[in-house]
């Protein structure tokens, strides 16, 4: 048992930290490249490309890099940290980690290793509008003819929908057949993008007879593979999460060290002092529930990565809410404004939440279970 | 002790009920009660409907178009425009500047303003907080100083909300930088037009543009615009923000927003524990409103009762609950935030994350939730 | 609509005010009472009958006052302030209550004459070991031969019944007849009396073949009855909670004003004064809710009075737990104490809670109910 | 990072269990699992049976019986104790004035009082705590002063845990009022049989004798039980109370009382309600013991990581929560406190009032909760 980094990871860490402290220097960096298109630095991405972070987690045979989920984790805290907009968790980890999963060997070279490459963006689109995290698709249906597929319905949110260039898409089989994952080239959909409420880029998507290739052997019922990817993608938007919740909590302390009012520093006001003092007790349960999620994925148990990700969810899930509540709080006035970091911080936990799986979700999947242990066992 | 009202008192609430939903214009209270942002004009329009009735400034002198109502009258007419989605009168005009111009103003600002004031011909800004002076207000630096009969004013305001539509704005100005900071600041009125004055937006989280830095550069008041006494702004500032007794808490518009969840969300009334979230949210915002009612009832002349700043804590407080409530239930569709009206995603879905982050401002303007806090611990129980 | 107390009102606080400071002018008093057996003041009670407070609800032709709910719920707020043990809602409020609602002309006469007098006191036994707040009895049954009716069975907790001279006894009726009350001489049943956490006492009441007398006519079914007794006790056990609370955030202010740390007093420390004003504010609420929901028992609907027993109930569970426990930890180790009024208070909170209806199950009836409505209306 | 656990340490934590549930008696481990009182007899034939194994005080230097264990294998054994319900050693003889001999102690004092510290021969009390120096120990009165070769102590201390069953008390004293205050404390080890030793019982609100006063008139100490030098008691304090890292959050026993209760209240776990605030209240502790396992994999040497106040605050706010969970599921059962065990309303609800009202001191002593948020806004974020 061991919490600590490797070398190599650390050395990840730095890496990528650097990296992105030259795009994101301070929060006006991120402003400027949220208020265009494509809502992210495509020169970043290529930069990411070139360093091997999009293709860490898939086999070098793919293009990929072979990484671990720690590492994955490594880069989603970092991304957090400075609220950066890319499509990580929608391209690489959540439709990347579908194609790694469901493709057949061509499917992987080629996909993956156009992703690796930061050749293509990649997005899921597995939510129909008005829908709640299912893994059974309910929006788009797919219709086969011969060898030739196509898909009929909506998408909504589409997360980095609008700059994909391939989307993996989730579709009804035809009779009962359960649910399809298939390739559909961008360009054969109709997109219309928005920001969410962080800025970041999702899209609603409508298929009208889109031609549709199906993700490995046709015809199978993969909404468990579905459920398996979504929790392993929810493991590190809470890992992004983290990142977030490390910045506001730092932010908030230096605040309370520099701001005065009534002629003294913030940090004078007790109630204000053990109020941060909660926010990172609150952080640092998170951490470790972080770190264990993220370990747990490496044993390769389908039912022990759904557990850690309820879990981590939910406990995500209220930390995020309480810090990014107190980050507001604390700073006052500041805080609400799009100019300062914190506040799109708060904003941000808020928006990967509400995409990968929020708290009451979780809690009511984990209550679900609570009669079937006796005891919840943190160590194997 | 009873609980009904007394016959007078129904008659008045049955009136109210009738004239706010009849008379004032149902696209405006559509755009109220699902929570979608007001034009400028429909705000207008809406006062303009109730200060023709007699019900856009109740609380002012007789004189200026105010009733002779009981607080508990006002309470009634303040719960059921929130229930019929009328706009609450502008409080900058109507709860603000109009009765300290009615208190400490001259005859000539009397009758220059308050009419105009009340039908929302003057559109005010509140000119109070400043970058380094938020709860700490009496360490405002925007100085005016005297030319002749004139003001010079320079300096910054911060958090001014609605400033852009604004055609006065009433602002805290030190006069004397020589005397103990309460004691030299002033109370000035300032034509937004005039040269020197500007208005930039402050861009917040939810995106929308609804507060904002107002710069002065040798803006130049005539002296008749002072109100009260030079010195006299602090006082004036204090009788300003205590004299809210009716309607600090906004426990019509939350019991509103969360009623409509019930119905937005219905397929998510089965689950048991959304169900336990409303039911709990209703018991809280049901002591809320008896309280108001208990202060209303208790309040006696013009001193505001202490526990004001319990509605006021916990009324934003529910209110960011139910916000919150309302972002879980939407869930996936609240990313659907800056998506046009053609999308698939619901509107109260998609208004869900905004209106979250838009109303952590509760708990920090209008006195922070620690300033009422402190209120309590030493006010009330003396600590 | 009016929240205050009318001249009389006022008059018969500041009686029973007076009343209870002769006999519980410090804690101390009130440790020697419950120290000894009955664990209340015999005299205290007759001189509370003297002065018609035990009478207070029931009939003038029936020895009592005919006074109304806010007057009963005055008396329990100054019962509370004192945490007096003396069983006033068991007996006065509960098992009069069932006779007064249920009881021939004769009984009532008979055993609300004597009960207004002091000459007995009465006990009601409605709750079967491990039983929850029903109002159809389950732990004891009722069998009758002829005209004689005779109870088996165990009720437990039965508060004040170590003490009481006459219980009302709710038993299944034969032949699923549902649930009838009886009146059983003490005399007549296996007590074991033992004392709550708040050393108020109540007992373990065995019946074998115990003769019994139905309350008013035989045979009915009253389980809706006995419901709406235990709403009307739940309501003026929350006045008695509020009571309780006010003390507490008093004593907990004074506290914090006197007691010295680190060489000055405790209010010096903002983060214990923010956290006196939340008891304040919670206290505030909850006294809200009190007045409300005694006066709508005016009305005389049953389903408004069970409707403001949730409501009430739920709000001041959640209050006294709030407030309890901050009494305690503003406190410190002196809260903890047996000797100290407040430690003792938050014991007394939670047996009222956990005796009358704790806030899960008021929360679970409202959350049945929540889609029955549009609004909550605090006015008719 | 890797989550499983070497074989070496596996093969550790299944030979602690095994020990545990095997070797000490039965019957005193159900008393702790039901949440029973344990009586000292059973408490030192716990300790002693542990001790034969050499499990009472691993943490102490190997000489004096401690095990070179890496903190990892600490936490296990302290977990896997919990879990079998054995009592934990007592915490006065083997977390606190055990490690202080050892650490600051003479060679004679050593070989006097370890062994018998460790087997529980003797029973130490804890002098710390004063009716007016709580949270601020140094503020404490006790003094001793120098006669000859022998102190004489007079004062009075409290929250003498257990102090009724006291053969030593381990005590904070004044032996120079003349300097700052903590400077001029010091450590005395005083034999509770000294004439002028008086131990008085205070009761608390769970009717338990659990905490006592201790008074000392003219109590005569000789010399060599002083710890360390003359003024050095406070940095000796400050080794004590910061000595643990291991167990500071009762974890293990908190886990095993919740799911005591899926058991006992098996038909309300039908309740989603129930359900809910069980799920969450296991979530909590899986995150909170997570980073317990943090805390021991990341310290390293004698200093406490900052983050034992996490585990600390958090700890206790679980353990009481747990406990009102406990109540409300007990429901009116719970009003059968202090009934005898013929009661026919179950063990569990008879004890979850008491319980409940014991745990609340779990955020006051050790530290209060105010104390640990201090802590971390300090030391960690350096506010």
């Amino acid at each position: 048992m061991d919490f600590t980094y490797d070398d190599e990871q650390q050395a990840l860490r730095e890496a990528v930290r650097g990296l992105l402290a030259t795009a994101y220097a301070d929060h006006d960096a991120r402003r400027r490249t949220v208020a265009d298109e494509p809502g992210f630095d495509r020169a970043l991405w290529g930069r990411l490309a070139e360093m091997g972070v999009l293709g860490l987690p898939f086999a070098e045979e793919h293009g990929g890099v072979g990484a671990g989920p720690v590492e994955i984790g490594i880069v989603c805290q970092e991304l957090g940290r400075v609220l950066a907009p890319e499509p990580y968790l929608a391209s690489v980890v959540h439709a990347g980690g579908l194609v790694a999963a469901l493709g057949s060997p061509e499917q992987k070279a080629d996909l993956l290793g156009r992703l690796s490459a930061g050749e293509v963006v990649l997005a899921a689109a597995v939510t129909s509008p008005g829908g709640r995290w299912a893994s059974r698709a309910d929006g788009v249906r797919a219709s086969v003819s011969g060898d030739a597929w196509t898909l009929d319905g909506v998408a909504d949110p589409v997360v980095a929908g609008g700059s994909a260039d391939v989307l993996v898409v989730a579709a009804e089989l035809p009779d009962e057949g359960g649910t399809g994952v298939f390739v559909v080239d961008a360009a054969d959909v109709e997109r219309t993008g928005y920001a969410a409420a962080d800025l970041t880029r999702a899209a609603s998507v409508r298929f009208a007879g889109s031609v549709a290739t199906p993700l490995g052997a046709p015809g199978r019922d993969l909404a468990p593979s579905i459920a398996t990817i979504s929790d392993l993608t929810r493991i590190m938007g809470a890992n992004q999460s983290l990142g977030v919740m490390q910045s506001q909590v730092r932010a908030t302390t230096d605040y309370l060290k520099s701001r005065k009012q009534f002629g003294v520093t913030l940090n004078t006001f007790q109630a204000l002092t053990f109020r941060a003092a909660d926010m990172y007790v609150s952080l640092e349960l998170a951490h470790s529930m972080v770190d264990w999620a993220t370990m747990t994925i490496a044993g390769g148990d389908r039912e022990v990565v759904a557990e850690a990700a309820d879990r981590v969810g939910l406990e995500v899930s209220r930390a995020g809410r309480h810090i990014g509540q107190e980050a507001i709080q604390l700073h006052g006035g500041i805080g609400m404004t799009a100019e300062y970091a914190v506040g799109v911080g708060t904003a941000h936990l808020e928006v990967l939440d509400q995409w990968l799986g929020n708290a009451p979700h979780h809690l009511s999947r984990l209550a679900g279970r609570v009669t079937d242990h006796e005891l919840v066992e943190a160590l194997a | 002790m009873q609980l009904e009202l007394s016959p007078a008192d129904a008659e008045f609430r049955a009136r109210m009920r009738e004239f706010f939903t009849t008379k004032v214009p149902q696209e405006i209270r559509d755009t109220v009660l699902e929570g979608r942002h007001l034009t400028r004009d429909q705000i207008v329009e809406s006062q303009r409907v109730l200060n023709a009735e007699g019900l856009a400034v109740p609380h002012w002198p007789e004189e200026w178009g105010g009733q002779d109502w009981t607080d508990l009258q006002r309470h009634l007419w303040h719960e059921e425009m929130q229930r019929a989605g009328v706009p609450i009168p502008l409080a900058f005009n109507a709860s603000m500047i109009g009765p300290v111009i009615a208190q400490f103003g001259t005859e000539e600002q009397k009758s220059r303003f308050l009419p105009d004031t009340a039908n929302l011909d003057i559109w005010w800004s509140q000119g109070f907080s400043e970058p380094d002076a938020g709860s700490d207000l009496a360490s405002l630096r925007t100085t005016a100083v005297r030319d002749g009969d004139d003001w010079v004013v320079n300096g910054q305001k911060t958090w001014t909300t609605l400033g852009q539509h604004g055609d006065w704005i009433f602002t805290l100005v030190r006069t004397d930088p020589e005397v103990k900071k309460q004691a030299g600041i002033s109370m000035l009125l300032i034509d937004m037009t005039t040269p020197g004055v500007e208005v930039r937006p402050i861009e917040l989280i939810d995106g929308g543009h609804e507060v904002n830095e107002v710069w002065f550069t040798d803006v130049r008041v005539p002296g008749d615009l002072l109100v009260g006494e030079p010195g006299q702004g602090w006082t004036i500032a204090k009788f300003l923000l205590g004299n809210e007794r009716v309607g600090v808490a906004p426990v019509g518009a939350t019991k509103r927003a969360l009623a409509g969840l019930k119905t937005v969300a219905a397929a998510q009334m089965e689950d048991p524990m959304v169900r336990a979230r409303v039911a709990e949210l209703e018991n809280q915002l049901l002591a809320l409103e008896l309280t108001a009612l208990r202060v209303v009832a208790h309040s006696a002349g013009g001193e505001p009762h202490p526990a004001s700043s319990v509605l006021k804590l916990r009324g934003t407080e529910l209110q960011q609950a139910v916000s919150e409530l309302a972002l879980d239930l939407a869930g996936p569709a609240s990313l659907a935030s800056r998506a046009e009206e053609d999308s698939p995603q619901e509107g109260w879905a998609r208004r869900s994350a905004p209106t979250y982050l838009n109303y952590r401002k509760a708990s920090i303007y209008g006195g922070s939730n620690e300033i009422q806090r402190q209120i309590i611990s030493r006010t009330i129980l003396g600590l």
